[in-house]
Order: structure tokens, then C-alpha cells, then sequence
């Protein structure tokens, strides 16, 4: 007999029991699927498709009852933390509260239900929400122009590679390198790599900034350019990036901005105006479209002048028109680097983002990178004695800590210390990342948290220091669904789908 | 007015006295004030949300696509989404989660996108699914990446009956990658195989099925060309019509890639969409992107990961499989619920019905003066093109006015010129017609009515 | 300092800690709210409100950000039980799964932005629905007409109750008393009290039906009617039902059903068919629209032929037409009792209704009452040897168990065997009702309900019992958020909002 | 096509097989043959839920009003409802649960509940509220309830400013109770007390505040005659209003309702709402409906239940305060919420901009040609009635082509040939027009041009 999807026993709420998968819910026979009436004639299977072609059996999915769909799944939502339920401080990943009004905006059926080829003349909102959203993009970058295809953050590195690519190939050049400071987010090596460029590491120094004369030392006119986050991974604003950028313009390399970490400079300085000449932006972390367990996520691409003519296309572009009337069109720019996305971007995701950006306004989204400073610094500040601070200046959006030392003493590392939280009631900060510093716990409590909050999370951090020392933190977490689990075992017995369970 | 920020006044003070600050400005003094922004953003400023909303509505209402009757498809289709997969995929927990990161607080996600997995490696025959990728085009680029990775070959050849768009996307990420893409032509609507029978370096083969003409290809050539030179057989799927059609891993597929856009997600103007990716066995540690596996936990309790991790960048770096992070988990979950709530027989019944539709439809226009089916006799699925009389964009725009979106013109695909295999006329004229299990047969009757007046 | 609102902790999935009140989590300054922009003249308020009418100090309500109260809620939500989460079994109350297609169409902005003053022609589609609604009704119960004003099923039962005295007024006469069964719910005796009448009582047989003798010693031509449920608040249907509506006419009441338990027979059998005149419908019980955590419902009321001209007015009636297209309007009997709403009745309420009746029409009504007749006696079956069963015949939609026997043999009443069910997983059968019946329990699991829950619910049951056997029930429930309440304590101490709480 | 129910044809088979029966019919043995029904249902076979949805939205699409911009009030308001609002009520958990019978499950809901108490017991300033009654009408009929009960005495004297149906409400469920219900009318728009200066017997008078044409009213007569007589005084409140203008407590009322819909909930075509009810504490043990209180979990932690039960028909049956069980609870916490968004300053903001906007379009609206004010120059709020030279209907009939929902007229509220205080000419040509904060400028400057050239 199949299980049971009516008893709740796996939602925390009663019980911990685990979840059946849907496919120990199923029962050969059981349906919820209702189609509309077409009247379209009946017209057998076999006449459609030729034996050749046709499916021997059908796919067994699964044979649910409606209820019992919702059942699992709203149970399953039991089993799942989100920013709804309480704060997230992830280091590098942003996760601040999405105002619904965003959510209410891609639902509109007005947006939601366009086809991505109707003609341009048919999808004019569409075209008008993607000019719009570009222009404010540029204008906080600081850049002319930008490409919305980029399907998240990684996808915009590579896309700003291929334009490095273009405009080295334009010069009749075949520069070969990237620079990458050793702090940077792994997507970024991975990225070069798909661009074709190698790899050229720079260390940062002792005030967890790019060292100017390592850098110096990597630079030759073979390094098509440099990829920086600013602030960068640690939350520290590199100081020197006027600096960075006039030795890296000065070889012919190109600047790029790596763009997840924006939020803390919003209004305050512009990408554009550091020297940089690519931009990709994680509209997921700093314009609040919720990042939905994993994405989906945007990554636009901004660009400077000189660069404007490689973008991907085609571009929504607002047309010449004589009555003065907004018409909007497609255009592919001629030395386009070509398309990067199937269609034209996460657009929905790009829609909510807008609204995003224009619900705060230019005074708002400066208060949005000054409350996320301030933030970060009063939990820098406050646990400066219960964790070490990586680097010892004050922090932008995010702070590193180290639990190098407590780790050392107590046998507690930073992943000890994470696990302790989730038992506190707060999602964990990101663990093992930045890479360059040991025991890393990088917590980014972004601007829509409150001061209530910080309290709370800096004393449940304290708390889990001082179970830490009496050596009591091992069983964490004793009150989620499952407890501590077996990562090593999964990547040893590989049971990636239910059939392989057995 | 109040805006989505927590701090009073006496909040911002206290907080700046215990850092010792003055001002929130001090807060940006690692910032050289040669850099800063003297005179604030160049954008007006924040407005309330309900004016934001009636805008984004405004904006809506400027679509005229959005109240069209939909036969438009080219990979991307307008089918039933119930109002019980939007109560689900839409619950808060699953929408402002982040990446699993600490599974014990995130086994409903996990384990909802292990079912996907298991849903997808099902429909498609192949025993691994990964957690996503971008959409069905970057996903073939992975399959491409992976292909020229295991058989460390960079020759490609790709079926020009591929989607044009992925095949775009292809191309400009082999810019980077330094692939040789090599497109092979249609005849009637087929991939003609034979016209690159002599390329050699070849590490993998790319065909779509059914192609983006909707025709069901025989892909024996192509799995024996793969076998001859030992590449890889790349399939892009119709994740639909593989509901009755034959699975990739039934043709010999060592990858398939999907757009799973219509499993649950509305059109959405082109995105977020679902890029699906299977593979065979053999190829899980170089596959792109995340996985979720199953272990235990400290309790012996079976639990879900994100496993395998060692394949991604966050730790791999420059040798990382693949650069993708955020991927779009949330379109792979309502897939799982869309799927599920389908069903064995409600995911075939959605493909009869758009074959069904679609024969029926395709059967009556091809009777009106001035249609040509464009494919010739080769069989279609839920999906046909047509050679009008008139340019098809034409046609489109005089169909609008009848209240139908009429479908997709080949010229919006492959570019005005044609591709290839595709001439300018054909291209000019072809017209792209997809019918789902939404169409009424009085739509579809309205629609062939409306195409006749309009090619008179 | 306020209490954070950003520790999930209080969320079952991390911890057990109370969820503060949004009084503790509020902060004078913070707000949420946004108005859209009217550009309306800001008259002071001094200019607005005189003196003698202004109040002296905003109504502190609470000041918190939108993220928390975001977050307040959603950690509430994971503080509550619902069909959504599991089964929910409670008798009389009819808890199955609600399709969302019924939330599609009450959220329909058609249906829920009309005013209810619109004019009629301004309404046509509402009235549509309500004249729809009311002839799926009449045809349901067997009745030529009805109103949908109530809001309730005790908002119907007073409404038939008037409309039982309008009929004996239209006679001359003043009958003063109703006759109820003792196993009837507390609804029906108030709602008698407040028709102006007096109950009286008849009691039930061994077969857990209606005593005739009993009945018949109670009529006499003071008797203004009888209230009954058929199947009965015990489950079991009322065979005499012919006989008692004979012998109830013959001395000139009326037959007044009560229509909570018709989830039974929908298609079977009709109230009319067995002699009743008055019949109030549970819409949320029978007709699948949410419960709401207690509303809102609705409870329509339908009669028979001699009936209509009391019905409350004005009713959405269908008007002559000549060109043959439907035309709606509104029409108030000459001897209408009045209104027993504000407006139209729960509207939203009554449209979800007839959606359920659309989608599943006659055939899948009368399923609905065959398999939620199977699943019960099912349930009765295979637990008839855990518990005693009340009433040793085949039961309808529900089963009333006695756990009695259990209670003197371990101490273990029918309260904590509900308690000890929650820690299964399970929400609890309803308790202490009806009240003929010691220690009952009252199990209605509901057609939506498959199979295998069943098997599980009753599995649950059985460990449960086996547990009270064991004398480990007492601690029960421990997995839940809060454990056994102290509802004296509540009674005596009185503390029914914050401000009483100090 | 599927439907609902779980069961498969084998699942029946096996259950019937353990009860021992032969078909599924025999399960309804007990009930006699010649009651059944014998030819099924009148009732057309089901449809599938798209198509249903279809038909849904047919009649929205037939309510035309729906498409207007709204200034009809009477007690039903178009206030603003923020999708973060509709996210947090509508989640399942609240929707899909039933009254809290189990308190240890049902902590959310009931916590939601007694915040809602909480909140309205402040706005209405006296120490106990209810879980919330069917509607506005409703509370005041349980409120004349418990004032006879209280004083034993059946008089009711209710002003003639008191929501029309309300009172029609209250007459009905009068015929039930026997109380006596007296109207006072209604003088230059306040009641006009002396008018019953001589009644006897009273036990409960009842006044509006602001009365429903808007007006304001001094409540000390009412107040002081309540005094005098040992009646108690049972206030109908605009809780809107409530956030500006004195409490009912400040009046001196021992019961005060109100109409809660401008709290969250869509206009939804006059229910479902939210009936309000508080009272002084000597009365909660006649409280009607249910009540949520603290208490102690085993564990000395702090729960939430619904208490004081005893008053209810569960157990006192015929005795109970009540008839009430299933109420608005949904309404309640939605009005929680919707609280909790406004908060404070928004409460106070959103009634002083509909008081803005109802001054603005009065005004512009007393200086059209063929307008008078009904309620002389008694001080209105968010509210106010006309004198129109046209028919209030036919007025409403045209403003409604120029897109307008004008108003609400007398008529339909009191029924032709007016009320008691209110002629048959004032009901024929009289308009309540209502503002709230959504009403811009540029909509109210439209209905005055409107409104000014529909009287031309
Ligand atoms: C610093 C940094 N760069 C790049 C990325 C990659 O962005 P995405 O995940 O959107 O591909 C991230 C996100 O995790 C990041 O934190
Ligand atoms: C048998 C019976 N009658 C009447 C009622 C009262 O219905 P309502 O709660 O809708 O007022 C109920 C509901 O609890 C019931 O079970």
C-alpha cells in the first residue's frame, strides 16, 4: 500500500517523521489533472504519431490525488527555511526581505502571459519595462548600456568576457589572461575559463585588499583584464581602485565589476566611476526578486561607451517617433557578441526588479546601502570579542569572521558554530567562504533586518560561542526535520533520483 | 511614507554611538570622495506601492500579445497551469529560500528538486537529472561543454533543426570555448546528415526532437555517425512530446536537454524558463550545475544534499564543470508540482491533446489557398510550419486584429536571410504554428477562418 | 528593547520558543504601510474633525516593518494545523480538502472588487451566480426556493426558525415550542430560544435514533415544528424519517432540517423528499469553502413551495426578458420576514460554492456522499475493536466512537486520546459531542480522504489505545509548540487581549 | 477526467470486500427505498476546472460595475489592500483550518485572533472584543441582545442614523426576541431624541457614529437618557472613522460594533465581512461568539485558547448568550494584519485622507448647479449625502457610462418611500457619496464634471 499523504506527521509542527516522496504517495489509478473542453476531435494516438516514434509505455510520474499534491507539498514547505520565516544572513548572497509588491507584479497576466516571440508592436509594455529597468541599471553602474538576457550572476561574467573577447579581437588582439584577486567568488575563475582566458591570481594582503604590487608584478599587455568585486568578498572597499584600474587600463586590460555585492554602494559610487568598464549585476541579491531556492535569479551585463557595440542582441531600444509617443522596438548591434539567452532574459524576474527600483527611488535605494553598512558594522563591532574579525577596518555590507581561534580551542569549527545557530532560530551565515580565510563565517544581515534583530542574532551567536566552549555544540541542530547530514556519504552512494534508491 | 527599512531615528543613533560614528556618511569613509556620487542617482524618486503596481499594470495593459489567443510556440507554450500548482510552487518558503546551503533547514526544497530530478530522468530515460540550468539553450550549451570535455573533441556538429536561438547561443558561447559549431542542413524538414559525412574532430552530435519545425526526425543516423566516430549524441527535447514520443535514452542519447518552460511556468515573456539536462551515468562528475542526492543523517534518517559538489565553482574554481550558480530552482520545483499534479496519464493526455490539436489544425489550413505545408510530408507533432502566400509577419499582424497570435514567423527566429538550410523566402513566408491542449477546437476553427481572410 | 521579529524561532521547523505578539515586536517609528499617490489637498486634521469630535491620541495599534510583519504571520501559519498539512477528522464538521479552483474564482477581481450597492444592471454576473447557486440548492435538498443571506449555519437555523413563525403567524396562530432530539448540536436549541420558542427535548433510543413513542408523547398543536439532522449528529440516518414528518405534520409544525451532516446523502436522498419543509445548507461543510480557522461560512436556507412568500428579501431573481437573454434583478417576497444579512449573504462564500458544484456536478455530488459514506464505515469497521463503537449499526458520513470503556479501564478519556493522536500526525477527532455519548469521539473522515490515510489514521488510533493502555498517554502531546493548555486557567484569569496581560 | 475523490476502483473493491458488502449503493441501506432518489440529480455532469474558472470569470465579466471607479460606501468600502496583506491572510494554513478546537495545533491562528482583540479593543476603547460576528448588522443585533439581557427590559430605541439595513436586521431577528425596537428619526441629519423623550421600558439605545450619512453626532443626550433610564448604550462605529474621532468608550459605550470590512477585505459584493463587537468587562460573561485568552501549557508556557466556552451553545445549548458558532474568524485575522500593516500612523493617515477626500469632493460638489447637501451643515467624515435634482438612481445610472460608481442611492437603502426621517422625495433624490484614500484627485475632479453634466 502506498503511504499516507494525510497524516502530518513529517510537518514539524507535530511530528518529525520524514516526508514520503511523491512516488511512495502514488497509486496506479489516482489523478488530479482537469483539462478544458476543446471539443477538438479524439483523434487516436496511433494515428499521430508513426509506431516508429511512439512511446512504448507511458512515463510513470506519479498518480496523485489533488489532495495529496498539496498535502506534500505544503508539508514540504514545513520542512523549509526562508527569508518569510526569519533572517538569513548569508555572506555574499543578499537576502533581504522581497517586498510582496513585487510579487504581485509578476503575477500580473498583463506581463506573465506574453509570448517572448510575439511582435514587437504587440509587447510594447514588455519592451517599454525592459528599456526602463536598463536605464536605472546604467545609471546606478555608471555605465551606457547593458544587456537584460543574463540569466544570473555567473551567466553576466561570462557574457562580460565574450564582450572582453570582442573588443581584444576588434583591436586584432589575443590577450590571454583574466586577473582574479585569491578573495573572489568561485564563479568568476569558472567563468574565465568558459570565456578562454586563464586564470591569474592575486593575493590580497594583510588588509584583505588586493595587493597592488602583486598585481603590478602580473600585469603585461597579455592580461585582457581584471575581475573585482567592490567591496569585495571580505566586505571591504578596495581602497585602491582608482589605482587598480588606471594599471590595468595602462596594460590595455579591461576592467570588470562582479556586481553581488552592489548593494553596499548604491547611490554612494558608481562601478562606472571606480574605472570599471563591464558590470554585471545579481538583480536576486540587490534588487530583492527573491531567489526562489536557488534561482531564478537576472545577472544584466552594463557596459561603457566603447563597448556598447558588442553587446548581445537583439536589445529592446525606444524608438524615433514622430507624435513624440514612447514606441519601442528590437535592435542587434553590429558587432554583437550575439545572443546569450534563449529568448530575452529572465523577464520576469527583471520586471520585479523595476518595480523594486522604482518603489525606492534614488533616495531609497541610498538608504538601502547605508542601513546595510550600518548593519554589518554593529554586528562587526559587537561580536569583535566572541568571533575574530578577518580584517581589522570597518566592513561594508558584510563582515568575515574568523572562527580560526575558537576552533582551536574548543574542537568547534565555523560549520559547528552554524549548525549551533539553526537550533537559536536563525538561518546560519555562509561557512568556508571567502576561501582565504580560515573558519570563515561571513555574515551579511542586509538593511531590512532591525536592530531587534542584530540583537538577537549577535546574542544567539554568543550563546553558541559559549556552548562552543562547554563542548556541547557537537549534536547540533536536536530541533530540525533531520539533524546533522551525511554530505560525504551522499557523494559516496550517489542516489540522485528515487529509482535509484533501492 | 514608510518604506521596507526598519530603523527609527533612534535605532540609526544608538547603532552609529556604539560604532563610534557621527554620521551614516563616516559609515563610507574607505570610499575615496574623488569616487563618490557629488549630486545623487539620476532617477526620480521612490514611489508608493500601489502607484508602482498601477504602472506595472499600465505597462500590461500595453501588451496586446497578452489578450491574443496563443498558437505561438517556438519552444515556448501556453498550457494549462491549474491554480493549484501557483498555490504551491508560489508558498513563500520555497520562493524566498536561498540555495540549500544547510540542508537540515532545507529538506523541503531538496527534496521536492529530487523528485524533479527523479520526474525528469524518468521522461527523458536517462538515470541522472541535474537541479536546472538556465533554460533549454544553456543548457545545450552544457551538453556541448560536457560532450567536448569527455571526448576531448571540439568538432560539433548541430542538427539545423535545433532551435535557432539555442543555436545562436551556442555559437557565442563558443567564442569562448573555442568549439568548432557546425550546423548540418534540413531537407523537407530533416536533418541531412549525409551533407557532413566527412567532418572529422567530431566530439558530439546535436539534434533536436521534434525538430523546431515540429518534425519527428529519424535520429538512427545521427546515433550511428556518434557510434563511427565516438562522440556524443546531444538530444534537445520537447519535454511534451516525450510524453508519447520516443525517450532520448530510447535513441541512444548520452545527453538531453530540455526547455521545461511548460511544465508549470507561464510564458513570461521568455523567462525565468527551465533549462532541463540528463545524462548518462558515466558522465555525473563532469555534469553541470547542481544535484541533490540522498544520505543520512546523524540520526541514520534519510536526508537530502546538494551533492557532488566538488564538480562546482565555489570549490573547483577555473576547473569547475561549469560557471553556473544560481540556477532556477523554482521553475524545477513547479515543474515537480505541474508534473505531479499531471500525472502518468495527465502528462500523455497533454500530448495527445496538442498532437490532436495540432493535426487538426495543420489539416485545415493546409487546405487554404495560399498554405503550403513547409515541411513537406514529414510527420509534425504539436507543432507545424507553413509557407504562406504572404510574408508571415504580415500575416501575423493582420491575424492580431482577428484576436489570435497567430504564431511565430521563421524570419524572427533565424534572422531576416535565413539560415542555411532555411532560404530567405521560406523564411520570409514560414510561418510557425503550435497548438496545446488549451486550444478550443472553436479557436482553432476561428483561427484557420482568420487565416484565410487575411490571404485573400 | 522590542522583541526581534527576526528569530524564526518560534517556527516548529527550528525551534519551540512562543512567537512574541506584534505589541512586543513593535518599535514606535517603524511602519509598513503605503497609499497611493492622490494628490488630494492635505487639509490639516484640525480643519477636519471639530474639537468635540477629535480624538485625543492616535489608536496605538503597532509599529512594525513590513519584513516583520511578514515574518510574524508566516511563523503564526507554521504554528497552525490545516487540511492542507493532513487529515482533519473532525465529525459534524465535514473538514475536506478544498479545491484551490474555488480560491481562482474568489479571488476573481470581476466577483470580488463589485460594490454590494451596485445597481442590478451593474451586477448582472453576480446575480447570475446567485440565482445559479440557489437552483443548484433547491435541487440538492428538494426545495422550490431559498435564501443565501445567512452567514451561518446557526445565522439559517434562526432564519427558518422566523420563517416557522411567519407561517404561524400568516395562520393566526403562536405555537410556542420546537422539538429537537437530544443528540442534536448546540446551535439548534439557542437558535430555537432566540426564534422566541421553547425546546423540547426528545430523547433517543437504543438505536441511536429518534424515539417515536417519545416524539409522539411530546406533539400536541403547540408544537410549531422539529429541528433534525439527517443523518444525525451520531452518523446514523434516521430511518422513521417518513413516519416522524407524518406525525410532526399531522398536529400542523413544520420539518425543519438541519443540513450540516448532508455531505452524506448529496444525490441519494433529499430533505424535501423525506418531508421537510425548511432545510438550511452548511456551504462551508458540504460544499468544500475553507473554513477559514472558524468563518466565515454561509447557510442558505431553501423551502418548500408554501414557504416562499416569508423568505427574507430582496433575492436575486431571474426577470422576464423578451429577446431571450438573461436578465437578473432583485425581488422581495410580500411576506418576507426581512433581511437576516447587511447585504447579499458571504458573496465569495456562495460564488466558491457553486464553483464545487460546477466542477463536479450531479454525478460527482452523489460520490461525494458515496465515498465519504464508504470511508467512514470503513473506519468504523476496522476500529470497532479498539474503541467501542456508539451505536452497533452502519453509520453514514461520521462515526461516533465511546471511549468509555477505555477511560475506566486506563484512565485515559477521549481528550487524550485526541492529545495523543496529534502526536501522530494526525488532527484529532471532535470531542465531548454530541453529548449523549460518554467520552465520544467523533470521526468524519471525508471523502477527499484516500485509503491509505485511512489506514494510517487508524493505525495512529490504535497506538494511541495501545499507549493509553501502557499509561504513557498523560504527557501528551510533546512535539507540538505549546503542550496541554490549562483552559480553567484561561476561564479564570481572563486575560483577553495585551493590555490585560500585565 | 479526474476529479477529487482518492479512490480507485481497487480501493473500493477492498473496502467494500472488509465491510462485507456487494456495492457501494448498500452502504445506504439504512435509508428507505421509496425517499431515494430515484432519476439522480437535476444537475448537469461536472466540468473541468478550467472551465469552470472560464465561467467565473464570464460573470465578473458581467458585472460592470467591477470596472468603475468607486465612491459608493454605506458601510462598504474600496480601501486599499496591499498584496503583502492578501499574501499573509490568504496563506492555507489560516484558510484551510477549522475553529481551534485543539488548542496545542491551532497556536497561530489563535494567537492571530487575540491580536485582533487586542487591536480592536483599543480602537474601540472598551476592554473586551469578540473573535469577530457574521457582520456589522449582525453585532447589532447581539449587541440589543445583551443590553435586554443585562437590563430585562425589551425597549430598543435605535436612531434613524443607524445603517437602514441594519435596522431592517435588527426588526427581523426583533420578531424571534420580542424586543420593542422604537426608531428615533433623524433632524437636519442627527437624531432627534426628544422625539422620544417619553418611552419607557428601554433597556438598550443605540446610536451611529458617524451615522450613515456621514454625520457626526453629539452622543451626550444619548448618553445621558441611557443614564437616567439605566439602559445601556450600544454605539454602531465606523472603525475607520475610530482612528480619528472620539472611541465609542470616550461617548461612554457599554457595547460598540461595527462594520470591520474596511479592514482588508475586498468589497466582495457585501460579504464575506467582519462583524465587530467589544463591550465593557461586566458583560463578558453575555459576550456572544467566541473569545480567545491566555492560559499555560503544561510547561508553564504561555498558549493561547478560546475561553470562557460556557456562555456558548455548545454547552449551554438553549441557554447560550448566542447562536453563533462558525463566525468570520478568517475576516478577523485578516484584519489583523491588515492592522498590523497600516500600524499607528497608517491607521490615523488612511482615515484622515478619506476625510480629506470626502471635504474636497463635497465641496466641489455643493457648488454644482442642482445639488443641495441632505444633511444640512451638520459636520460629515469620510461620507456625505446629497440632494440631487435628479432621481439618486438615474443619476447612478449615467455617472455609471462616464465610469463612475457615483454613490449609493437612499433609496435602494431604505427602500422607496423612505424611512421614518427620511421622506419619500430625500430617498428618491438623495446620494450617499463616499471617498476613501484611494480616490485621487483627478478621479474626484472627474465625477464632479461627471456628476455636473449629468444634472445639466
Ligand atoms: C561575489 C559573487 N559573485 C558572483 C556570484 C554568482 O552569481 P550567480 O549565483 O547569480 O550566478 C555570487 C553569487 O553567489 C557572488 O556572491
Ligand atoms: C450538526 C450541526 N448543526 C449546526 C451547526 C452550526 O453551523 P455553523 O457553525 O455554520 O453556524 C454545525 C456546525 O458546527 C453542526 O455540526
Amino acid at each position: 500500500m502506498a503511504a499516507s499523504g494525510g497524516r502530518a506527521s513529517s510537518a514539524p509542527l507535530v511530528g518529525r517523521d520524514n516526508e514520503p516522496t511523491i512516488f511512495e504517495l502514488s497509486r496506479p489509478g489516482r489523478a488530479s489533472w482537469q483539462l478544458p473542453t476543446t471539443k477538438v476531435p479524439e483523434t487516436p494516438l496511433e494515428a499521430l504519431v508513426a509506431p516508429e516514434h511512439r512511446r512504448a509505455a507511458p512515463v510513470d510520474v506519479a498518480e496523485v490525488s489533488e489532495r495529496d499534491l498539496v498535502g506534500h507539498f505544503t508539508r514540504l514547505s514545513h520542512r523549509q527555511y526562508s527569508v518569510d520565516l526569519g533572517a538569513y544572513p548569508l555572506g555574499s548572497c543578499t537576502m533581504k526581505y522581497n517586498p510582496k509588491v513585487c510579487d504581485a507584479v509578476a503575477a500580473l497576466p498583463g506581463l506573465a502571459s506574453v509570448h517572448p516571440a510575439a511582435p514587437a508592436a504587440l509587447a510594447q509594455g514588455w519592451l517599454a519595462t525592459l528599456v526602463a529597468l536598463e536605464a536605472a541599471l546604467c545609471e546606478l553602474a555608471g555605465m551606457a548600456a547593458a544587456t537584460l538576457q543574463p540569466a544570473a550572476g555567473a551567466a553576466g561574467e561570462l557574457t562580460g568576457l565574450l564582450l572582453m573577447r570582442a573588443h581584444d579581437e576588434a583591436r586584432g588582439e589575443r590577450r590571454r589572461r583574466v586577473i582574479i584577486p585569491d578573495s573572489a567568488h568561485g564563479t568568476n575563475p569558472a567563468s574565465v575559463t568558459l570565456g578562454g582566458y586563464e586564470t591569474t591570481t592575486v593575493r590580497s594582503d594583510e588588509r584583505g585588499l588586493v595587493d597592488l604590487e602583486a598585481l603590478r608584478a602580473v600585469l603585461d599587455t597579455d592580461v585582457a583584464g581584471m575581475m573585482l568585486t567592490n567591496p569585495n568578498t571580505l566586505g571591504l572597499f578596495e581602497e585602491d581602485i582608482a589605482e587598480i584600474a588606471r594599471c590595468v587600463h595602462e596594460v590595455g586590460g579591461l576592467m570588470y565589476y562582479d556586481g553581488a555585492n552592489l548593494n553596499a554602494i548604491l547611490g554612494v559610487v558608481r562601478p562606472g566611476d571606480m574605472g570599471f568598464d563591464i558590470v554585471h549585476l545579481n538583480l536576486h541579491k540587490t534588487f530583492a526578486t527573491p531567489h526562489g531556492g536557488g534561482g531564478p535569479g537576472a545577472g544584466p551585463v552594463a557596459v561603457a561607451e566603447h563597448l556598447v557595440e558588442f553587446l548581445p542582441g537583439p536589445r529592446p531600444v525606444r524608438l524615433d517617433s514622430e507624435d513624440g509617443e514612447a514606441r519601442y522596438g528590437w535592435h542587434t548591434p553590429e558587432r554583437s557578441i550575439g545572443r546569450v539567452h534563449g529568448w530575452h532574459g529572465n523577464a520576469l524576474v527583471l520586471a520585479r526588479a523595476l518595480a523594486y527600483i522604482e518603489v525606492h527611488g534614488a533616495d531609497g535605494l541610498h538608504k538601502v546601502a547605508e542601513r546595510a553598512v550600518l548593519n554589518a558594522n554593529w554586528i562587526r563591532e559587537r561580536l569583535s570579542s566572541t568571533f575574530d574579525v578577518a580584517f581589522d577596518r570597518p566592513c561594508m555590507h558584510e563582515v568575515v569572521f574568523s572562527a580560526a581561534a575558537l576552533h582551536k580551542r574548543t574542537g568547534a569549527s565555523a560549520h559547528d558554530v552554524a549548525k549551533g545557530l539553526i537550533e537559536e532560530g536563525f538561518h546560519p551565515p555562509t561557512v568556508a567562504f571567502p576561501l582565504i580565510v580560515e573558519d570563515a563565517l561571513m555574515v551579511e544581515p542586509t538593511e531590512t533586518e532591525s536592530y531587534e534583530t542584530l540583537v538577537a542574532l549577535a546574542e544567539a551567536l554568543e550563546r553558541v560561542a559559549a556552548r562552543a566552549q562547554e563542548g556541547t555544540l557537537e549534536g547540533s541542530p536536536r530541533t530540525t526535520p533531520v539533524r546533522r547530514v551525511d554530505e560525504a556519504r551522499a557523494a559516496r552512494t550517489l542516489v540522485a533520483t528515487f529509482d535509484a534508491r533501492r | 511614507m514608510p518604506d521596507y527599512l526598519p530603523h527609527t531615528h533612534e535605532d540609526i543613533a544608538d547603532m552609529l554611538g556604539f560604532l563610534g560614528l557621527g554620521s551614516l556618511d563616516e559609515l563610507f569613509d574607505a570610499v575615496p570622495a574623488a569616487l563618490r556620487l557629488a549630486s545623487g542617482l539620476g532617477l526620480p524618486e521612490g514611489l508608493p506601492e500601489p502607484d508602482v503596481l498601477g504602472r506595472a499594470a499600465g505597462r500590461g495593459a500595453a501588451n496586446g500579445a497578452a489578450g491574443l489567443v496563443c498558437f505561438a510556440g517556438a519552444g515556448a507554450y501556453d498550457h494549462e497551469v491549474p491554480p493549484v500548482v501557483r498555490a504551491l510552487a508560489g508558498r513563500s518558503e520555497f520562493v524566498t529560500a536561498y540555495t540549500p546551503y544547510q540542508p537540515e533547514v532545507a529538506q523541503g526544497g531538496l527534496q521536492a528538486i529530487f523528485e524533479f530530478q527523479t520526474m525528469l530522468s524518468r521522461l527523458f530515460g536517462l538515470p541522472i537529472a541535474n537541479a536546472s540550468l538556465y533554460d533549454g539553450a544553456s543548457a545545450l550549451v552544457e551538453a556541448v561543454n560536457l560532450g567536448v570535455g569527455v571526448t576531448k573533441r571540439g568538432g560539433v556538429l548541430v542538427s539545423a533543426g535545433v532551435h535557432p536561438q539555442w543555436r545562436a547561443v551556442l555559437r557565442t558561447f563558443a567564442a569562448g570555448t573555442g568549439h568548432r559549431i557546425m550546423e548540418v542542413p534540413l531537407r523537407e524538414g530533416v536533418t541531412d546528415w549525409s551533407a557532413v559525412e566527412k567532418e572529422s574532430g567530431i566530439g558530439v552530435i546535436v539534434a533536436a526532437y521534434p525538430n523546431y519545425l515540429g518534425c519527428l526526425e529519424d535520429l538512427g543516423p545521427a546515433r550511428r555517425m556518434c557510434d563511427e566516430r565516438g562522440a556524443l549524441l546531444a538530444l534537445a527535447a520537447d519535454p511534451v512530446a516525450a510524453a508519447i514520443v520516443r525517450s532520448p535514452a530510447n535513441w541512444g542519447a548520452d545527453v538531453a536537454v530540455g526547455e521545461g518552460q511548460p511544465f508549470g511556468t507561464p510564458l513570461s515573456f521568455g523567462g525565468p524558463y527551465l533549462g532541463l539536462f540528463c545524462c548518462a551515468a558515466d558522465h555525473v562528475r563532469r555534469l553541470p550545475g547542481r544535484l541533490v542526492g540522498e544520505t543520512l543523517d546523524a540520526d541514520g534518517r534519510l536526508a537530502y544534499v546538494t551533492t557532488l559538489r566538488a564538480r562546482e565553482q565555489d570549490i573547483r574554481r577555473e576547473k569547475a564543470t561549469s560557471n553556473v550558480c544560481t540556477n532556477q530552482t523554482l521553475m524545477a520545483l513547479t515543474a515537480a508540482v505541474q508534473l505531479g499534479w499531471l500525472g502518468t496519464s495527465g502528462l500523455a493526455e497533454v500530448a495527445t491533446r496538442c498532437a490532436r490539436g495540432a493535426r487538426y489544425c495543420r489539416d485545415a489550413m493546409v487546405g487554404i489557398d495560399g498554405v503550403e505545408p513547409l515541411s513537406g510530408a514529414t510527420p509534425t507533432l504539436r507543432e507545424f510550419a507553413l509557407h504562406l502566400r504572404l510574408p508571415a509577419e504580415l500575416a501575423i499582424e493582420r491575424l492580431a486584429e482577428e484576436g489570435y497570435l497567430g504564431g511565430v514567423a521563421l524570419d524572427a527566429l533565424v534572422g531576416e536571410g535565413g539560415d542555411g538550410s532555411l532560404g530567405a523566402d521560406a523564411a520570409r513566408h514560414g510561418l510557425l504554428v503550435a497548438v496545446t491542449e488549451r486550444r478550443t477546437r472553436d479557436e482553432i476553427d476561428g483561427l484557420v477562418a482568420a487565416l484565410d481572410k487575411v490571404l485573400r
